[in-house]
């Protein structure tokens, strides 16, 4: 086997300084009642060419472009990602390392972090961000949590209108904590309604998404306002697109206390939902309650700069059961993929590419408008949208499906008042007759 | 010091990416327009965020040079005691790029979606192989994720029950997630002490354990590199007051082929697949941390579970008893694909793996324990634990040791863990090293021990080798930088 | 010395090949054995070659420190002299590494070639209209090779004619190349000297011009960076005696879509796709030599020929008058790939490639003229060259120059070429490079000179960065070693 | 454009320290005449995702495995290639340096290269070998050239079974020089019938291919007795597939003075021929007249093994009209990549692969001829035979073809006498399952 090294004579040179007269030995010391019997049954190993070959057949074995039209996102996006990045991710001195414990041979990693931090905050307009959380979802639940133990409150609302499977895992994450989750309810141009929120004293945080499930583009700056007329309530901005804030007003601007969410956009492969990219940023004040790792800027002996990881007190390995998370191994390489794309756009790139994400969606919109279908949410989007797809819905859609054109998500499994609608997404991958084939189509 | 793997040679400098740049450049292909503009609400726009403007090349030579700063697997030797860092195959970072794969969509219908989903559903059944315990969901995004995971069906167990436990047992030689996830899920955290012989007494569990405590978390073989001979009594007395048992399975490259783990009365053991299973750590992550379970856990798994019927593979969202979902999606999926392809390619040469990383480190732990301190002396598992005693008369610590090893082109082991040993060094050669490396790290932790004796200040001074020296960890705490 | 971009840091060593390994490993999966073994005649097997036994983890770690040792364009400014050694882009990597270009085989019949053969007829066209040659051969492995395909063209002509010539013309500015490949085709090569202004003079050449002359070969831009501004004269000259004109295209980065070759007399032109072209040198190749040619030499192009016809491209043997062939089959068409992604990435930009790149040796040039000798004052194309004279005083050289520069983090200019200027230190920027980066490679050959007057040891002991120091090539010469 | 730096201002603050007005200033030396009036009429610059497009049109339009079988080796193989070793040469301070003429700074090519010298004289049997030529055609062209080089004389003998393509290519080499090229014709078992060599003493060298263009495998020992009667007449093996030599004896075991020859078949990928790798290697006594560059060892000053360029006053940069060669740049990362070929391969794997590629061949002619075709010739093969196809051997290669199968290359053009007759090869890469389709395909 190509990947272990000892030789029969290794074996039994090491064996003998050890001491023992063979490989079972040294598993002598585990009590007869605890070894495995049965020898593992597993296949019979691959060669390296049938293992091409096993995942070239799975892999075929997918709906994907060419072949395929997916006007999907609902938070999995599809953006170009530059050769460049990939070639850069794949130096194996950044994707062989381990999480930087040792600084001085690692200096890589944590200046490239340090750099996602600085980017991430740009991005979102906060002062802090950390190294990274799993995903959105997580990002989220922890962001909430880190409210609660912020304002020593135990309620927090969340709009409807986030994620619906980011609430599914708050909902885990809090289920045995015993603090409340209340779900804000939506308004008929697909914005969340934050009218019924009334004890604004007692709640330790408010959370929105905002492009929101739906799409759409939620009023931070007057929920802000009226989150922030209690001086300790924490407004809490999810987000699964982060590449609208190249073209929106950022959270921080807009008065969010935390931002979080999902950075997949950001240069990162679909791949099936993961690994994508926990992103979070906070104001300052709150930087010690902050969850995951934190690369800070200092100096070496001689006096040059240098990072480290820091302010690891938060952290469970010095603080155990009092740390602010228990997160340990992050999404460390998507931050730098995350990094290396936002470099890459610039700050002139972010913005053409957010403008041209928003121009594709609204091309597609007033196409489908225009073929008669209706979208019923008026509230300004970015790039998604819902629409009712014609006649027998599902009918359509599997229609559509059998013709490779995966039109948008069925939301009617999250929100079964909206049978019939589908959300739809179309980002700077989609050609202009790509979204005409699908209207075509839709409406044939 | 003789010739050794460490050298001195040319590294770039450079500088931050905002250091970098001007406005006019772009590293970035803009796609061509082929819609009219549509202007967003100007009352909704912002100023765009202030990122620097580079060049292709700029970003390229940025990161070659960073990479250039990093020690990683592929550089060498990295025996970072508890992280299993064993060789990340290539072919592994082929099959997680193939396009069919890379690209799919998560929320694609399940009939185009029958690769990803086969994956999934033939990986949990080779982990359930490895592990023994037939249930597993892939979930989790790293092994404090699965630990969490594990404490909520713990839960959810004792919930369906009627019951909410509210302590949990913690052996002192744990890792720092394992209380840390206990915690979040409402646990306290209850300390078990090890006993002289580094593993934990049956006799001090069972003072412990009661109708209140939701029951144990062990790490086996332990963080000392240690197997917990006592485990099937342990998990007795857990069972006995009806609480159950966590195995933390982070060392289970020691034991694949050897044990299985449903025999030693687990109920819930995570498995990282960033170690064991040989996918690489991306300097951080992402890793992967999938739960294997009982089948009486079973029902309380995360949602959605992957199920085959008729050759179609499905996802299942159906299972009232689901602690519900942990991860958006359906974990790290990109890492399952290495670790499957690892696992396919390993076959039943996996037990050979654990063999020899057990072997490698006992080795190890022969040649030099004579020369540092080894608190156990017991035949250990997959990694061994030396402490700093016998430098302590130099005035020389674990991690002057650690950083010396560094300019002999080591990457240091594990340090100062587990807590339970003052000045531990925790190495964890992996199988995947030849005995001539072995040999080679041997020979300089033997060298560093004498230049500790004679020249102490090379190793208090140390690295000398690298860009930069030993960081002000302290000034960076105590005024964080944390952007700029 | 002052923060420079090169500093020191942890470099690994790593022995040769055969100086690891042991019997028992390899590092190459054995494909699964299908069919019975045949054994060969005895008579007629070997020993096999004694190659070492490594494992898959030690070729890697192999691999990655050997590239560690090395400086490439995508490490830093490689402002090489004559190799246009500007920004590889990734891209290209990609499309030459796609499955179907990858895997193709050369001999397939031409209807499952479509692809391979579209590329290389655009690729020809391309290049027509970039150099304003009609007819071109992409076949040549490399400049000299495409030299040598000149040469033949050169000696088909004249044979066209029932002529056969003995002579060529070769300016002593000439890469080495081309007497040599002259030589190959049994020129003998008589030099013109270039005047005082760094150029050909038309009388100096009407002077050596007669009817046993083949032609000439002359590189515009030479390689003194200049414009050889006689060119039509000079061509006039040689076509009225009967010969051809010969441009080495090496430095066509300096003039694309500001001239057109055609137009300057020239009758054969070759480029050097892993220059101007963006492809990537490799360390030593495999670059790309095709031949550019007017219509009237077209009939003597290497066969095969690409044709199209009905919007199916095929392969034509049958031309009576071609030299035959110059490669097994097409020349390297995976770097012909990279350049056909060059070329149509850049589309009329490469005009301003040629721009920027003139512009910045122009810059160099005049910011280093008072530092640097500088032995022809004019403006130049795309490179600029300096000689050591100001620094004889202080007995230092232009080879101490270069290796001083590696210290400071760059790679070397081209030294000592061409040779009619002694100690000749030829600067070629590219247009990949900033204006910040032609700054810093301004600041630190402006304080190396200053060093060359205060601490001249620092260069004559340059380089002390990398991992190794200067080298004993004599002995390598007198006794060779090249083999282990 | 994300490959050009310079901004407005760039530029402007550069033209005014050079003192031009205008970027069109820098040319005015350009005398008028020489100006191009016209713009360069080039398609508009593609975007990445444009080119992606493209390119990937054109590579589907290839017929390549899986969707095709090709039967075909001819000069090209198709072996596995290792991912590791894809990977490595990705790593970019090789692929995107420059030729190693400053050896301090270039110490990674210089020992790679210097190992694949070493690994080259150890497959081939010979002590020097060089640091690449172009291709094996090439090579063949430029060894006959050194024959005469050493000899001083004027005649060359070339078998009819070497490559053909090779063949023509040092007739192309030849034509200009006044050399004799002798072709020496086949026997009936399908190796060369050297009897008509009558005047070694006139002869400078005597090419040979084994195996040979038939796939035969050519009598080396007794044609090396026979050449070297005469003490300078130079023996030349020539090969397409040195996989061979993992299991035959070697071209210097043999008595070869120089062996050249292809080296795609070490892990370089076909790429429709190129870039290929020419291997040269030659015994000791004619290492001055070798053409090519090569790597030596030696030592810095401070006594520290390295590697340099060396033994340059063979080559054109320094001897000009009077170099062994014109070759300058070479094919040294291909070079690169054979050497991480060979050290994964390995003693042990080399000649296993070896083996199995004749199995694999051995096996397919087996089944040929039991289906009832002919394999005319009887000589010992390697992964290579030739097979009469059955009928109209024409219309049944163009039914194959249209099955997805390519079966064997076409000899009439090379051989006009072997008509009807298709040279097939099996390489590890084929299943027995493919040959078995072939099999019943042909026959059906
Ligand atoms: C024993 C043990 N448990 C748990 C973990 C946590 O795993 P992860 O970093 O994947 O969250 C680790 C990681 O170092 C570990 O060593
Ligand atoms: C002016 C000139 N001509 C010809 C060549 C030869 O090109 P190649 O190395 O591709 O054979 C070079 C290469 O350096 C060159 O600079």
């Amino acid at each position: 086997m190509r990947y272990l090294p000892h030789t029969d004579n290794d074996v039994a040179e090491m064996l003998s300084v050890i001491g023992a007269n063979s490989l079972d030995d040294l598993f002598a010391a585990i009590p007869e009642a605890c070894r495995r019997q049965d020898a593992l049954d597993l296949p019979e190993a691959m060669t390296e060419w049938e293992l091409n070959k096993h995942m070239g057949r799975l892999a075929s074995a997918m709906a994907v472009c060419p072949e395929y039209l997916v006007f999907m996102g609902a938070g999995s996006y599809d953006h170009y990602i530059p050769e460049a990045v990939k070639q850069l991710l794949g130096r194996s001195e950044f994707y062989t390392s381990y999480t930087p414990y040792q600084p001085e041979v690692s200096q890589g990693t944590l200046q490239a972090i340090y750099e996602y931090q600085t980017l991430t905050t740009r991005l979102l307009g906060l002062d802090v961000a950390n190294a990274s959380m799993y995903d959105g979802a997580s990002g989220l639940a922890e962001a909430l949590l880190m409210a609660i133990r912020v304002t020593r409150r135990k309620k927090v609302y969340v709009s409807q209108l986030c994620h619906p499977l980011y609430r599914q895992v708050v909902q885990t994450y809090f289920e045995p904590t015993g603090y409340e989750v209340v779900e804000l309810p939506y308004r008929d141009d697909g914005r969340t309604d934050f009218s019924g929120i009334t004890d604004l004293e007692a709640c330790a945080g408010i959370a929105v998404q905002s492009p929101n499930f739906l799409g759409c583009i939620e009023d931070i700056a007057t929920l802000s306002e009226n989150v922030h007329t209690d001086p300790k309530t924490m407004l809490i901005v999810s987000f699964t697109e982060p590449l609208a804030y190249g073209l929106l007003k950022s959270p921080g601007i807009l008065g969010a206390d935390i931002a979080c969410g999902e950075g997949q956009s950001l240069g990162i492969p679909r791949s099936f939902g993961g690994p994508g990219l926990g992103m979070f940023a906070a104001k300052k004040a709150y930087l010690r309650n902050m969850p995951g790792r934190l690369v800070g800027q200092t100096k070496d002996l001689d006096g040059k700069r240098g990072f480290v990881l820091t302010l690891s007190t938060r952290e469970q390995h010095i603080r155990r059961e009092k740390a602010t998370s228990n997160i340990c191994s992050n999404q460390g390489l998507c931050a730098t993929a995350a990094a290396m794309y936002m470099a890459a756009l610039g700050g002139t790139g972010v913005r053409e590419l957010a403008q041209l994400n928003h121009d594709k969606a609204a091309y597609l919109k007033g196409a489908l408008n225009q073929a008669g279908l209706e979208t019923p949410f008026g509230a300004p989007f970015f790039n998604e949208f819902v629409v009712r797809l014609p006649g027998s819905s599902e009918e359509t859609y599997n229609r559509l499906l059998s013709e490779k054109i995966v039109a948008g998500l069925p939301l009617a499994s999250f929100y079964p008042e909206l049978e019939g609608h589908y959300l739809m997404c179309a980002t700077e991958t989609m050609d202009r007759e790509d979204m005409d084939l699908l209207v075509k189509e839709v409406t044939s | 010091m003789k010739a050794t793997v460490g050298t001195t040679g040319l590294i770039l400098n450079e500088p931050l990416l905002w250091e970098l740049g001007k406005k006019g450049r772009m590293g970035f292909s803009l796609p061509r327009r082929d819609v009219d503009p549509a202007p967003m609400d100007s009352s909704l726009t912002g100023e765009g965020p202030d990122f620097p403007h580079l060049c292709e090349v700029d970003i390229v030579r940025h990161y070659t040079r960073l990479s250039s700063w990093n020690f990683g697997v592929d550089s060498g030797m990295y025996p970072l005691g508890s992280c299993t860092m064993k060789y990340n195959p290539k072919t592994n970072e082929r099959q997680a790029a193939l396009p069919g794969l890379a690209q799919a969509h998560p929320l694609l219908p399940s009939q185009l979606a029958q690769g990803t989903l086969g994956i999934m559903y033939d990986l949990e059944r080779l982990l359930a192989e490895v592990t023994g315990l037939p249930a597993v969901s892939l979930q989790p995004a790293a092994g404090a994720q699965g630990e969490l995971t594990g404490m909520l069906l713990f839960y959810a167990f004792h919930k369906s029950k009627n019951q909410t436990r509210s302590k949990i047992l913690i052996p002192d030689t744990a890792h720092g997630t394992n209380p840390a996830s206990a915690a979040l899920c409402g646990y306290k955290s209850i300390p078990v002490k090890s006993n002289d012989q580094g593993i934990l007494d049956p006799d001090t569990v069972a003072g412990l354990m009661d109708e209140d405590t939701a029951g144990i978390m062990i790490t086996n073989p332990n963080t000392l590199g240690l197997f917990e001979d006592n485990i099937r009594q342990v998990a007795d007395i857990v069972h006995a007051k009806g609480g159950l048992v966590y195995a933390d399975g982070a060392n289970m490259n020691a034991v694949m082929g050897i044990i299985n783990v449903a025999d030693l009365g687990a109920d819930v053991l995570h498995l990282n697949l960033h170690k064991t299973f040989s996918t690489p750590h991306g300097g951080g992550g992402p890793g992967s941390g999938p739960v294997c379970v009982t089948r009486e856990l079973e029902p309380f798994l995360p949602v959605p579970r992957v199920e085959k019927s008729d050759d179609q593979y499905r996802l299942s969202y159906d299972r009232p008893g689901s602690i519900g979902k942990i991860h958006a999606f359906y974990g790290n999926f990109g890492i399952q694909i290495r670790a499957y392809a690892y696992i396919l390619s390993m076959g039943p040469d996996l037990k050979k793996a654990s063999q020899f990383a057990v072997l490698s480190a006992n080795y190890i732990k022969e040649r030099l324990k004579g020369v540092y301190h080894l608190p156990y002396d017991r035949p250990c598992m997959h990694e061994c634990v030396f402490t700093d005693k016998h430098l302590q008369q130099h005035k020389v610590t674990t991690l002057d040791v650690a950083k010396r090893l560094i300019d002999y082109g080591f990457h240091p082991p594990t340090i100062y863990f587990p807590l339970v040993v003052q000045g531990a060094i925790m190495v964890e050669p992996t199988e995947t090293e030849s005995k001539e490396n072995l040999d080679r790290l041997v020979e300089a932790l033997i060298a560093i021990a004498a230049e500790a004796e004679e020249q102490p200040d090379r190793l208090r001074e140390a690295p000398v080798v690298p860009k930069v020296r030993r960081l002000d960890e302290t000034t960076a705490a105590r005024k964080p930088c944390l952007s700029g």
